[in-house]
């Protein structure tokens, strides 16, 4: 008799895959918002996911860092530049038959890799310590140098912004 | 043989006269040529001291000096000279021909120390390719020998278009070589044998003699690349345009010494090292020589340039030399030799003739020309006296290598000796008389009213050559009978190897030739 | 420093064999060589010094010959040969051979050449380049040596081509003059064909005979009739080719009357007496080559009905006849004369193939001796007429130059009779001989010799009434004088021999060479001919007698033009050009060989250096501009290529 | 069905191909940009699915670490974006073909 969990997990994914489908191609309108707020909703889903998979932190910090601060930037520069709606321009036929060939093909080699490996063993319980406290001690025993190496990263990443976007650069 | 009789001294006295012109200042001109002259005169004599020195009649090695060189894994690389029939003729020709080429390039006048130092580079290369033993070593001297021809056509060239002709050269030769060194290496791993010294391969080789599929597919690889250094028929085209482009220098250098270089490889490396592919693949070289002998000469009764005349009609006289390698006979192959002798001297002659010409009219044109003999009553003898050389007259070296070749290669090759004969003959002596009747007969041009006949300096290149063409034309036997013992070393592998071959070129075995299929030779005996 | 040792070792290696006196033949043939090296590079300002040096050169290795002569006679005698190419199986050497035939044709040589050389120090006397004319002269006489002497066929091929060389540079001595630079080339080229026969047929029978030395050849031919095989025929025609193109015959003849561009005393000394006697010379020291089984390929099997020397026959005959008719009508006094040699020449040959049949080619050697005598002798007559002419060769512009030249006259007259064959000259005797071996062999060829006679005295009467009696037509002639003694005395002395040769037993000497059993038939040598073979005799004087008094009905009374081509017509216009076989051959053969050079060129240009080489070039090119189509700056586009090539790696990976 | 790993995986290939399904055939950057995006994710699914079942949490660091290099990534290429509009006033890829700006 299926679990509540196994319905849940068939509908998150089925909407994540839904969601991605309509980011990437909208058959209603071509813009890039309604793209964005897509994507915001297919990292909902995916947020719902990794609860399933009792990754309840990273759940939380997809939510907030990538739905909340991720796509705002983004919806904020789309805005920024006030995107004409791109007209109906020829639709490219060649580069989206193509692009949709490369894709199914992709997805058809992963999924017969994935179909023909041996699963893996049965899914342990919960851990004892909680998920989140585990992860933040590995997160700071083990890996406390990639760790500081990403704070550095992003001071980069904003100043590199900062730079790019001035105006009187050249 | 003392330890100071080698070969080395004729090897070093370029080189250090290399060195010694990078010492001199680029603008003392005069000093320059001085160093040049005086570097070419000592090494041509230290050349003609080894001729008459050698024994003829000895098979073998002679001024033989070996110094291991280094050792890379299992093979064992080394400094290995030595002389034997095969090159001591064509060590002498390399200093003359030298000594003429830097004594001719009195007209150069940009850059004039880089090109004595690039002549000089081209003499101890060319002198080193004959001398060495060791295939590495014969590599890096043919090598060596090569780039400064590049260099120079490129620089002290003529004509527009004297970079296409530099690069087509070059590119033609490396190729060649390339595909050579495919076919050397490839020997070297077929036979298994520890070092790519000459004389160590054909004793491995001797022993245990090369499986024939082997042979049948690393033979094609040498000869085929060695024949494009040379102009065999197909890959001929880069010869007569690069000699065209050329300087005066360069052209007798390699037109006369470098080409020899890739028959000589042939003789001493791919014929007594693989009979077996030497008996299939020659006949497919001599069908080619026709090519030579024919095509070359007919384009050369074309050329209004007389470079472009003697650039092909040099390449005619290759076509006897293929000949004479083609006919695996004692006879065919010292004819050869003898030809390889003569030609260098001839070609050397030819271009620095018309080098001179150059000079003084300005122009290679011949049908522009005419009426020369009465201006210029030296350098016309020299001119008659040359072309008639290059038409095979007895008296001067040539003709005694093509009448030995056409002795040598009758039994085997009749039907290509009677091509030969009418195209070395004939053919040859109409392009050549057309030239003579062209520049020197006929009434005199007022455009060349000033033109002047050689100096006692400028003469003395033409005495060198000439006085050597007819040495060897009328002693060829001071030649032949060094070269002999040499050239039963390369055939006998040959005879070896194929019993079924006449008895041996001497017992007179009827020509039992392609052209007389019907009739049973009644009178063997 | 090399030159000297290998003339050292020559000169040691005689002495040390014994200086024999066969070894003055060395002396012979090195003596001119030392003379002509000498004076092309010591004297070449001073005249009178390299004049004297070359006379007497030539003078000293005449004397040198007739002692041999003396000595030696008949006997055949080897002198130490010199190893000129020895190489495995391959003995080419100089070696000298003395016996009747090159004692006698030594004679000759010596003999005409230094008579011609002290005459052109008269005739050449105002020519600028007069010492380079002596030693090239030097220089023809010792390659001619070299032939007579010569003892094995590769010596005689390099000798051959010395003396083809030598001709060229004699006939193109006036090298100014455009056309004597055109047939100097004409000459040698059609000599190298020639050459090129030779040189084959020489291969061929050093195959089958295993030696080049001509009387190791004669043994083993006479041992072994048939072992030259199926191949004598050819080798025999290959070797006469040779002769054709030294002696001028039919195909090969085209060079002959052009080389008459060259000064007079050239045309005296090579195109009448020696150089195209070489090739008659030749044939009858290989005699035995066409004695022997004939024979011939299957593939030219369509000959075997006839033998090698029958096709020397025809080709004699039929130069003899085709030159005298040529001769008829032309105008030039020295064309006249070189038709006539040709003529001649082809009597001899025409002799010797007839001899083949009888075993003895005498006949044709002794009618060489005679005619090398007279026939220098007119040239030189022609000399001093053109030199008193002020250089005129056309005899319609001559005339009444008997008064005014008496010796000349007298030498021509001379000259004219003996060539016609009137008996007490050298002419009737030597050319009776050829007519009784022609009527003994093979009666047609005795009509064509008959014919010939005719002919032969026809246009020499006519040369002598035009030139020599009736008015001088041209202001040239008017004024003519005799030339200066240094030119009249050799005429005369070559009188000598045209007339006394005759009382000397020349032929049963020659007879005795090619047949020693053979009685020499002794006795009276003057009234000989007339009681052993009546019919050619009388033949041979009434040919004569009538050919003269035609021309006499004709050319008597001094007419103003030609009388005689009116009447002939259409016929006169092609012997005056020679039958157009020059312009055929100058329409064929030249056209053809740039046709070929032309396709060779093409062919070079386009398919090697175009095809092969800019293709590979092409291929090159293209290949790059094909890959540059790929960057097309759209980001799609790589995307698209990068997914294709992760999908490729993966799969590969899976695979 | 219980969803095992397998599950999850094929979602996160779909997924991944649906990104790259965006980036190769949208003419838009943003798009592109975002199709981009969606590839991050779906790898960061395929890892948590692996750190689950393979019950270490290595997996996640990755992903935590991923989702921060992808903000400083979007942060850096936004302003590129921004730049390049400002210069060419298109975000349009068909214009952008020059290779040069």
């Amino acid at each position: 008799m299926p679990q509540f969990t196994d319905l849940l997990f068939y509908a998150l994914a089925g909407l994540t895959l839904l969601f991605g489908f309509l980011t990437v191609l909208n058959p209603l309108s071509r813009s890039p918002v309604t793209s964005a707020m897509f994507l915001v909703l297919t990292i909902l889903s995916m947020a719902g996911l990794f609860v399933l998979l009792h990754a309840f932190f990273l759940a939380a910090v997809q939510i907030l860092v990538y739905a909340g601060a991720v796509m705002v930037v983004f919806l904020f520069v789309i805005m920024l530049l006030d995107l004409k709606e791109d007209e109906r321009r020829h639709f490219n036929q060649v580069a989206v038959g193509l692009g949709g060939l490369s894709a199914l093909a992709i997805a058809g080699t992963l999924v017969a890799a994935v179909v023909k490996t041996v699963p893996a063993a049965a899914p342990a319980g919960r851990l004892a310590e909680g998920e989140t406290k585990a992860l933040g001690r590995l997160l700071f025993e083990s890996h406390i140098l990639p760790f500081e190496i990403l704070s550095l990263l992003l001071l980069v990443a904003t100043v590199g912004a900062i730079l790019i976007t001035k105006k009187d650069l050249r | 043989m003392t330890a100071m009789d080698s070969l080395t001294p004729v090897l070093l006295t370029p080189v250090v006269t290399a060195l010694l012109l990078l010492l001199v200042p680029g603008n003392l001109r005069v000093v320059l040529r001085a160093v040049a002259i005086v570097g070419s005169a000592l090494t041509a004599w230290t050349a003609i001291g080894l001729f008459s020195r050698f024994h003829p009649g000895e098979a073998g090695l002679q001024f033989e000096s070996m110094v291991p060189w280094v050792t890379v894994g299992p093979m064992k690389l080394a400094y290995h000279v030595g002389a034997d029939g095969l090159n001591i003729g064509l060590i002498l020709v390399t200093g003359l021909v030298g000594l003429a080429a830097v004594l001719v390039s009195w007209n150069i006048e940009r850059h004039v120390k880089l090109f004595y130092v690039l002549l000089m580079l081209m003499i101890s290369g060319a002198m080193g390719a004959f001398a060495s033993l060791d295939l590495v070593l014969f590599y890096f001297f043919n090598e060596l020998a090569l780039v400064p021809t590049f260099i120079m056509i490129g620089v002290w060239g003529r004509g527009e278009d004297r970079n296409w002709a530099a690069f087509k050269i070059t590119l033609y030769l490396t190729l060649g070589a390339l595909t050579a060194l495919v076919g050397l290496v490839a020997l070297y791993v077929a036979a298994g044998a520890d070092s790519l010294d000459v004389t160590v391969l054909q004793r491995h080789l001797a022993a245990h003699p090369l499986p024939v599929a082997a042979q049948v597919w690393i033979f094609p690889l040498v000869v085929f690349g060695f024949a494009v250094l040379v102009g065999l028929f197909p890959f001929h085209s880069w010869a007569p345009l690069g000699y065209a482009a050329a300087p005066t220098a360069t052209a007798m250098m390699h037109a006369g010494i470098l080409k020899k270089a890739g028959l000589y490889a042939i003789l001493r490396v791919a014929v007594p090292l693989m009979p077996e592919g030497a008996s299939r693949w020659l006949p497919l070289v001599a069908v080619l020589a026709i090519g030579n002998l024919l095509h070359c000469a007919w384009v050369a009764l074309r050329q209004k340039d007389m470079n472009l005349l003697i650039g092909n009609s040099s390449l005619a006289h290759m076509g006897f030399a293929f000949l004479g390698i083609a006919s695996l006979t004692v006879i065919g192959v010292t004819g050869t030799v003898l030809l390889m002798v003569a030609h260098a001297l001839l070609a050397a002659l030819s271009f620095a003739l018309s080098g001179y010409l150059e000079t003084q009219t300005g122009t290679l044109d011949m049908t522009r020309m005419g009426g020369l003999l009465r201006r210029m009553p030296f350098y016309g003898t020299a001119l008659v006296m040359g072309f008639m050389a290059g038409c095979g007259l007895p008296g001067f070296a040539n003709f005694a290598g093509e009448a030995t070749i056409l002795f040598g290669a009758w039994k085997a090759l009749p039907l290509l000796v009677v091509i030969a004969a009418w195209s070395g003959l004939v053919i040859g002596a109409v392009a050549m008389l057309r030239a003579l009747r062209a520049v020197l007969q006929g009434p005199e041009r007022p455009e060349f009213a000033r033109v002047a006949d050689t100096g006692y300096w400028r003469r003395l290149p033409f005495v060198v050559l000439l006085a050597a063409m007819v040495l060897f034309g009328v002693a060829p036997g001071l030649l032949t009978t060094r070269i002999e013992p040499a050239a039963r070393v390369v055939v006998a592998a040959h005879r070896a190897s194929s019993p079924a071959a006449p008895a041996g070129s001497e017992a007179p075995a009827p020509a039992a030739s392609a052209h007389s299929p019907g009739t049973p030779a009644q009178s063997r005996h | 420093m090399e030159h000297a040792a290998a003339a050292a070792a020559a000169a040691q290696h005689a002495v040390e064999s014994g200086s024999k006196v066969q070894d003055l033949a060395w002396a012979i043939l090195v003596l001119p060589l030392v003379m002509a090296f000498g004076t092309a590079v010591f004297t070449p300002r001073d005249r009178m010094l390299s004049a004297a040096m070359n006379i007497g050169g030539v003078v000293v290795a005449f004397l040198l010959s007739f002692t041999l002569f003396c000595v030696f006679g008949g006997q055949s005698v080897d002198a130490t040969p010199f190893h000129w190419l020895p190489v495995a199986g391959l003995d080419a050497r100089i070696g000298l051979h003395l016996d009747a035939l090159s004692t006698l044709m030594l004679l000759v040589v010596t003999g005409v050449a230094s008579l011609v050389m002290i005459y052109s120090t008269g005739y050449m006397h105002d020519d600028r380049s007069y010492s380079r004319f002596f030693s090239t002269l030097s220089l023809f006489v010792f390659s001619m040596l070299g032939i007579v002497l010569a003892d094995n066929l590769l010596m005689l091929f390099v000798f051959w081509e010395l003396v083809g060389v030598s001709s060229y540079l004699l006939i193109g001595f006036w090298y100014e003059k455009p056309s004597a630079g055109d047939a100097s080339k004409k000459a040698f080229l059609t000599n190298r064909i020639g050459d090129f026969g030779f040189m084959l047929g020489i291969l061929v029978v050093w195959s089958l005979a295993g030696t080049l030395d001509i009387a190791a050849l004669k043994e083993k031919l006479v041992a072994n009739p048939a072992l030259l095989g199926p191949w004598a025929g050819l080798a025999g025609l290959l070797i006469f080719m040779g002769a054709m193109g030294k002696s001028a015959q039919f195909p090969l003849h085209v060079w002959l009357p052009d080389a008459m561009e060259g000064p007079t005393p050239v045309s005296a000394l090579i195109h009448a007496a020696t150089m195209v006697a070489a090739g008659v010379y030749m044939l009858c020291r290989v005699f035995f080559l066409y004695t022997a089984a004939p024979g011939w390929p299957a593939v030219l099997g369509v000959l075997d009905v006839v033998s090698a020397a029958s096709i020397i026959t025809c080709i004699g005959g039929f130069t003899a006849l085709f030159a005298a008719v040529i001769a008829v009508q032309q105008d030039d006094i020295k064309r006249i004369l070189a038709y006539s040699t040709l003529s001649q020449l082809g009597l001899m040959v025409m002799a010797v193939g007839l001899g083949a049949k009888t075993g003895d080619a005498s006949a044709s050697m002794y009618h060489l001796v005679t005619h090398a005598g007279f026939k220098a002798m007119l040239f030189l007559g022609a000399g001093s007429v053109i030199h008193a002419c002020h250089h005129e060769q056309d005899i319609w512009k001559m005339g009444g130059l008997r008064t005014r030249m008496p010796r000349t006259f007298w030498t021509f007259l001379i000259g004219t009779a003996a060539l016609a064959g009137l008996p007490p000259l050298s002419g009737f005797y030597s050319k009776d001989e050829i007519l009784a071996v022609a009527l003994e062999a093979n009666p047609i060829f005795f009509g064509v010799g008959v014919l010939v006679t005719v002919l032969t005295t026809f246009y020499m009467s006519r040369l002598l009434l035009v030139a020599f009696l009736g008015k001088p037509r041209g202001e040239g002639a008017d004024h003519a004088h005799e030339s200066p003694s240094s030119m009249t005395v050799p005429l005369l002395v070559l009188a000598i021999p045209s007339v006394m040769v005759a009382w000397l037993p020349i032929g049963g000497f020659l007879a005795h060479h090619f047949q020693p059993g053979h009685a020499a038939h002794g006795g009276d040598i003057l009234f000989g001919p007339f009681n052993h073979n009546p019919i050619a005799a009388f033949f041979g004087l009434g040919a004569a007698i009538f050919g003269f008094s035609l021309a006499y009905s004709l050319y008597g009374n001094g007419p103003a033009a030609d009388p005689l081509s009116p009447r002939l017509g259409l016929l006169a216009q092609a012997m005056r050009h020679r039958f157009y076989i020059d312009d055929i051959y100058d329409g064929l053969v030249v056209p053809l060989h740039n046709l070929l050079s032309q396709v060779a060129d093409t062919i070079d240009r386009w398919l090697i250096a175009g095809l092969a080489v800019r293709g590979l070039a092409g291929v090159v090119e293209i290949a790059g501009r094909a890959l540059r189509l790929v960057q097309t700056g759209s980001i799609q586009t790589y995307a698209f290529l990068l997914t294709a090539s992760v999908l490729l790696i993966v799969l590969l990976a899976l695979k | 069905m219980i969803p095992g790993l397998h599950h999850y995986l094929i979602v996160s290939a779909l997924l991944f191909s649906l990104g790259l399904l965006g980036v190769v055939a949208r003419r838009n950057l943003f798009v592109v940009y975002m199709g981009l995006e969606l590839m991050l994710n779906a790898a960061n699914l395929a890892l948590v699915a692996f750190s689950r079942f393979h019950n270490n949490l290595n997996g996640q660091v990755m992903v935590f670490f991923i989702i921060t290099v992808a903000a400083a990534e979007v942060a850096v290429g936004l302003a590129l974006l921004v730049a390049l509009y400002r210069k060419r006033q298109t975000a349009d890829v068909e214009d952008l073909t020059t290779l040069k700006l």
